[in-house]
């Protein structure tokens, strides 16, 4: 192996933290919604990301490949901007 | 004509692509078509939620989160097994690689008996896609989203099994060695892209 | 096209113009530039090609003209887009419009009259099947909805085009210049009979628009439409008779 | 990983051409179940050419109608009363055929004929490799795409007929069956679509594996022939709009089957919403039907002006622009459609800035023929062709983009001319080029120049002759997809115009039998063709036509550009990429593959 292995374990109990994280704002936390939305995609996009940097070795790729992986995310939250900003219907 | 000069000039080297070797780069690739395809779904229940919030009873209320959250964990567990797998076969250490890919499979499966109950028990409840027979709280948009989402990830674990069995077979029939390693590899970047699918999906489905 | 008959008509018109004037000289310029080299540049004897790899500056030239061309489009649109099309906002639309109400379905237009009180959805309103009646002068402000499908209400002579898509009201707006009977025509493919979902526009003068509306409520024209196929179309109207519309 | 599995990865596990022994595959393995990337490139030719020839039927069948409503057409008996009784077009059966020949044309024409032929054709033997990176993968594209077509096909025979809400199929209409009187046949048209979604997902994993992992030595980015950099970006397109459409079409088919509701407005569902996933996918799609046109115009542009590309970074650029800017001008097909105005007047601008890329390509192609040394060959005729005619189809664009002027000439025939001029007139007559083209490459004849002059004169003239009046129907409000326009008094006065287009159509129909000839003719008559008929730069003119199975003898060595026509102080005007400088001698063993040991298999 080029780089030098993760602790895959470590990871593990990060993304179980985070769950339980997330389980617990959404519903202990009286936060208000707009906050709660915020917070609660804040964590799954942690998750995800510790999920494609050491699971999927994205961490460890050259960094060409990292810029093909993360080509489609502008598009995907372009579309999701554009119609949410269509108040037109 | 510099330029014209400067064609020649340079020799011919070994092209190295982009270091990464064809099965890998490929399937990468085709992950990235993945998630255009679940943002799709994704950008169409964000605007019909938009559209109706009414439709949608707060969460917790119909959904059975427990449940669900219980079983992201197991997801989240399948993904170690799956690269434990991955790093057993990088030192050669065939045994370790059948154990974690029998536990993955397990676990991946687990997962899908443990949707399909969950289907079951929303159903008794009237928690369905067909707008004529809904009965419970929200609106039909609700049901129609939700199972589309759920189901089509579910689906997508079901396939990754079906290809862990696969895999497995050939790990124990021995075809993978700490040089040839290329198949686990792969599968190991599907399951944990399904996996990374599910993060997404268990937040804005259940919890938000 | 057909002589504009709505106020802002010419003003589209106008764009319509500048785009075809500016598109119109490109064209020729690149057609002819094309026909030129294919004659000029033919194979000869003994020619040789130029060996050259292009020019920046060239190329310069011909990446920032067309940008401040299309640009400048744009902003010679805009303004009028927003003008037709945002018939609710501040300033768009005249306050005083006439409110009327079109409601489309395979394959028929219904017009909701608001009656001498210029209110919709009171006991004077009435409705006409096909038939789109306004004064001169004055706007109208038509609220579009549909039953069923698309459909697309198109008014040919006043540069009107709106989808009414079911479970949406949009908001349209014109105001008629010209008195006359006009063509109102269905423009989104909404079923076997799309091609000929059409009515007509009766524009009255002011008073004679007045007269009309009292005839009709002294005939006691109904304000729900009765069902089944209007006249002139109810022989093979398939839908309405055989597969039943909604 | 070591570091000698990462390098080189395009050199393991190549398998050459071997010229020792003969290749020994069974009949089906050579022919029908090919790996062979030259092979099912044949295939999809073939395929895509009889889906052609049906939409072109279909197109015949809608002129007749159009050019004289409600007369019987001729022959038009043998269809049966569901569709035409008495030959007399229903219609029902009306919406049928132009929704299927707009379906046909994109999907299973024009797309696999760019896309599915020319990607096998070029790609591997562009970028000098043996084959495509993954030849399975690449054979079960194809033999994906065939029940695809079939499928669609058949709706034609089912209860209801064929789906008849248009290509782009706007629910409700297209969901609710009471709505349209089409059920199986619109369903049938959704589970094709998503099973050609599949076949073209697979081509373009394999197109972009392969362009960048399997590069011949000194192939660098700037020296990729255009028709592989145009493909390449269009399998990106591919890759990321497809499955947009697949999630779509699998809505629409539950609201169809399932009774779901996503785009019905009873219980809250979206129309638009339809709208926005298909045009999220048809923008970019419309991209993938001309930069791969694009890219075989310029190559075969340089090649019959013997000059270098004009501007070859900045063409390069463009291509990648106009990709780009595919993404974000949807909402161009919905100015009317009860969207934001707001977000209309976004649209437009995102719109017109494609009019810039596209600008530095059209002025770029005149640059290129500019001071050359022009060859009139059946692929030039054509290409110029697409350069004339696309900038009219783009112009016409620019029309529909600006947002009021659309308020007039949305759903009219303008946009019909629209589509023809950059469909026909770009994409077909680009690859009509290609073909003329390639032909003699992989069938080892040449088509036969006189016919294939004839063909371009008959389908150059009768093509403007029948799209050209288009506009004018437009402009004279004329509506699309309307059975009988003679429905309408404001449109009667068009009829003689549209007669006239009708005529010219069945004309243009017919000249294609030109076409069909000389390409049955040669397959098998044709004069045998020799390694390079156009003195041409790129590799695949040093192979033998047709390129034995595995291409090279060994990995080929890249030492320039592809479009160095006309080099000053050289004997010929042209310079093949793979000729080492000054008479250097080539070794076989270039680049050759001793990292390729140890790379996971
Ligand atoms: C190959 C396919 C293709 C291509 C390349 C294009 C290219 C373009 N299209 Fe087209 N389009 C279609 C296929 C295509 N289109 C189809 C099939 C439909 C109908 C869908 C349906 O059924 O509804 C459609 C519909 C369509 C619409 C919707 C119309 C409506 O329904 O109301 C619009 C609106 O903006 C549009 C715009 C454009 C523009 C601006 C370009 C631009 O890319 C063009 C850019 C090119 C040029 C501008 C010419 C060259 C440039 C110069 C010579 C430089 C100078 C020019 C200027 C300064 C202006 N197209
Ligand atoms: C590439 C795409 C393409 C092509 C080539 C064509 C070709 C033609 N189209 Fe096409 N057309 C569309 C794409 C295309 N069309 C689309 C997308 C629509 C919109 C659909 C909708 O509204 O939903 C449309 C709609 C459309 C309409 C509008 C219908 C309506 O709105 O009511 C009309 C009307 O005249 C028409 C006519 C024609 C004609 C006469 C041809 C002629 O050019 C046809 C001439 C014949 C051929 C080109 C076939 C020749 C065969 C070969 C060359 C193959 C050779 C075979 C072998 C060697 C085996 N088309
Ligand atoms: Cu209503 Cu077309
Ligand atoms: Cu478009």
């Amino acid at each position: 192996m080029a780089h030098k292995k993760p602790n895959y374990y470590l990871v593990w109990l990060y993304l179980l933290i985070l769950t339980v994280a997330e389980v617990l704002v959404a519903f202990a936390s009286g936060l208000p919604f707009e906050v709660l939305v915020f917070i609660l995609l804040g964590l799954a996009v942690w998750k995800a990301a510790l999920v494609a940097m050491y699971y999927m070795h994205l961490r460890f790729e050259p960094p060409r490949l990292v810029v093909l992986a993360l080509a489609p995310i502008p598009l995907a939250i372009l579309i999701t901007i554009v119609v949410v900003t269509m108040e037109g219907f | 004509m510099s330029r014209a000069a400067a064609i020649h000039a340079q020799a011919p080297r070994p092209m190295e692509g982009i270091r990464v070797y064809n099965v890998k780069l490929g399937m990468w690739v085709f992950l990235l078509s993945e998630v255009m395809f679940f943002s799709g779904l994704i950008g169409a229940y964000i605007i019909l939620r938009f559209a109706h919030p009414e439709q949608w009873a707060a969460p917790g209320e119909v959904l059975n989160v427990p449940l669900t959250a219980f079983n992201t964990f197991m997801l989240i567990c399948s993904s170690v097994t799956m690269v434990k797998a991955f790093a057993a076969i990088e030192h050669g250490d065939q045994a370790g690689l059948k154990k974690w890919l029998l536990a993955t499979i397990v676990l991946g499966a687990a997962f899908v008996g443990i949707q399909i109950f969950e289907y079951m028990k929303l159903a008794e409840h009237g928690f369905v896609p067909i707008a004529s027979q809904y009965a419970a709280e929200g609106g039909p948009l609700y049901g129609s989203t939700f199972y589309t989402m759920t189901g089509f990830h579910g689906a997508h674990v079901s396939i990754g099994v079906l290809c862990l069995i696969f895999t497995a077979s050939k790990a124990f029939r021995g075809q993978y060695t700490e040089e040839h390693y290329a198949g686990v590899e792969i599968m190991g970047l599907y399951w944990h892209f399904v996996d990374l699918v599910w993060i997404i999906l268990f937040t804005i489905v259940y919890l938000i | 096209m057909p002589e504009s008959a709505s106020t802002f008509g010419t003003g589209i018109d106008s764009i319509y113009y500048i785009i075809l004037w500016i598109t119109g000289a490109i064209f020729v310029f690149v057609e002819t530039a094309l026909i030129v080299f294919i004659i000029r540049y033919r194979h000869r004897e003994g020619r040789v090609a130029v060996h050259t790899h292009g020019s920046k500056k060239a190329e310069i030239v011909w990446t920032v003209i067309p940008f401040i061309l299309v640009l400048f489009i744009v902003y010679a649109s805009n303004d009028i887009w927003l003008q037709v099309k945002r018939a609710d906002q501040e300033g768009a639309a005249p306050a005083d419009a006439l409110p009327l109400r079109v409601v489309a379905k395979q394959f028929e237009w219904n017009v909701t009259y608001p009656g001498p009180d210029e209110e919709l959805d009171t006991s004077d309103d009435f409705v006409k099947r096909n038939q789109l009646h306004v004064p001169i002068g004055r706007a109208v402000r038509i609220d579009l909805g549909s039953e069923d499908v698309i459909h697309s209400f198109f008014l040919p002579d006043f540069r009107v085009k709106q989808d009414a898509v079911p479970g949406m009201t949009i908001p349209v707006w014109f105001e008629a210049t010209r008195t006359g009977e006009f063509p109102l025509a269905c423009a989104e493919l909404c079923g076997l009979g799309h091609y000929r979902m059409r009515a007509s526009l009766t524009v009255h003068e002011a008073d004679d628009f007045d007269r009309w509306q009292a005839e009709e409520l002294a005939a006691g024209t109904p304000a729900e439409v009765a069902d089944g196929p209007e006249a002139d179309t109810a022989e093979e109207n398939r839908v309405s008779e055989g597969e039943g519309s909604a | 990983m070591s570091t000698t599995q990462l390098l080189a990865p395009n050199v393991s596990a190549q398998h050459w051409a071997d010229p020792s022994h003969p290749d020994d595959r069974p009949f089906i393995r050579k022919y029908v179940f090919s790996t062979d990337h030259k092979t099912i490139g044949n295939q999809f030719m073939f395929m895509s050419l009889f889906f052609l020839l049906v939409g072109g039927a279909l197109a015949m069948m809608i002129r007749w109608q159009l050019g004289w409503p409600g007369q019987p057409m001729p022959g038009g008996g043998v269809l049966p009363e569901t569709m035409a009784p008495g030959g007399i077009l229903l219609p029902e059966f009306y919406n049928s055929l132009v929704t299927m020949h707009g379906t046909f044309m994109i999907f299973f024409a024009i797309m696999p004929l760019l896309v599915g032929m020319f990607g096998n054709w070029l790609i591997p033997l562009h970028v000098g490799a043996s084959d495509m990176a993954f030849p399975r993968l690449n054979m079960m594209s194809f033999w994906t795409a065939v029940p695809a077509g079939f499928i669609m096909l058949t709706s034609f025979a089912v209860e209801g007929g064929a789906a008849g809400a248009g290509w782009t199929a706007y629910p409700p209409l297209s969901a609710v069956p009471e709505y349209s009187g089409v059920s199986t046949g619109q369903q049938l048209w959704c589970v094709s679509l998503v099973i050609l979604g599949f076949s073209s997902l697979m081509g373009a994993v394999n197109y972009i594996t392969t362009i960048v992992n399997m590069r011949a030595p000194g192939m660098t980015w700037l020296r990729l022939p255009l028709p592989v950099w145009a493909l390449f970006i269009t399998a990106i397109l591919i890759l990321l709009a497809m499955p947009i459409l697949a999630g779509a079409l699998i809505m629409l088919l539950f609201d169809q089957t399932l009774g779901t509701t996503f785009f019905l407005p009873e219980t809250g569902g979206q129309p638009l919403l339809w709208q926005h996933l298909f045009w999220y996918f048809g923008h970019p799609e419309v991209y993938i039907l001309i930069l791969p046109a694009m890219g075989i115009a310029s190559e075969v542009i340089a090649n019959g002006s013997r000059k270098p590309i004009f501007g070859y970074p900045a063409m390069v650029g463009a291509i990648i622009a106009i990709a780009f800017l595919g993404w974000i001008v949807w909402g161009h097909h919905m100015f009317q459609s009860g969207m934001n105005p707001l977000l209309g007047s976004s649209f437009m601008l995102s719109t017109m800035i494609i009019a810039v890329p596209s600008a530095i390509k059209v002025f770029n192609w005149l640059g290129t023929i500019w001071r050359g040394d022009i060859h009139f060959h059946t692929p030039m005729l054509n290409a110029l062709a697409f350069v004339g005619m696309f900038v009219i189809g783009g112009l016409s664009g620019v029309f529909m983009a600006s947002t009021p002027v659309d308020i007039y000439i949305h759903d009219t025939y303008f946009i019909v001319a629209h589509i023809h001029y950059v469909l026909f007139g770009g994409s077909l007559f680009a690859i009509f080029a290609g073909i003329y083209f390639w032909f003699p490459k992989f069938f080892g004849r040449m088509l036969n120049p006189t016919l294939g002059k004839i063909h371009f004169a008959l389908t150059f003239v009768f093509y403007n002759l029948v799209f050209f009046p288009m506009h004018n129907l437009g402009l004279g409000g004329m509506m699309r997809r309307i059975y009988d326009p003679n429905q309408y008094g404001f449109l009667e006065p068009l009829q003689p115009m549209n007669t006239f287009i009708s005529v010219f159509a069945l004309a243009l129909g017919a000249s294609q039998l030109v076409f069909i000839i000389n390409i049955l003719w040669s397959l098998w008559r044709g004069e045998r063709a020799p390694e390079n008929p156009w003195s041409s730069n790129s590799l695949e003119w040093d192979l033998p036509s047709p390129p034995p199975h595995g291409n090279f003898e060994a990995m080929p060595a890249v030492y320039r550009g592809p479009y160095e026509y006309s080099y000053p102080g050289r004997g010929e005007d042209f310079w093949p990429q793979s000729e080492p400088p000054d008479g250097q001698q080539v070794s076989v063993k270039t680049g050759g593959s001793p990292v390729a040991e140890g790379v996971p298999q």
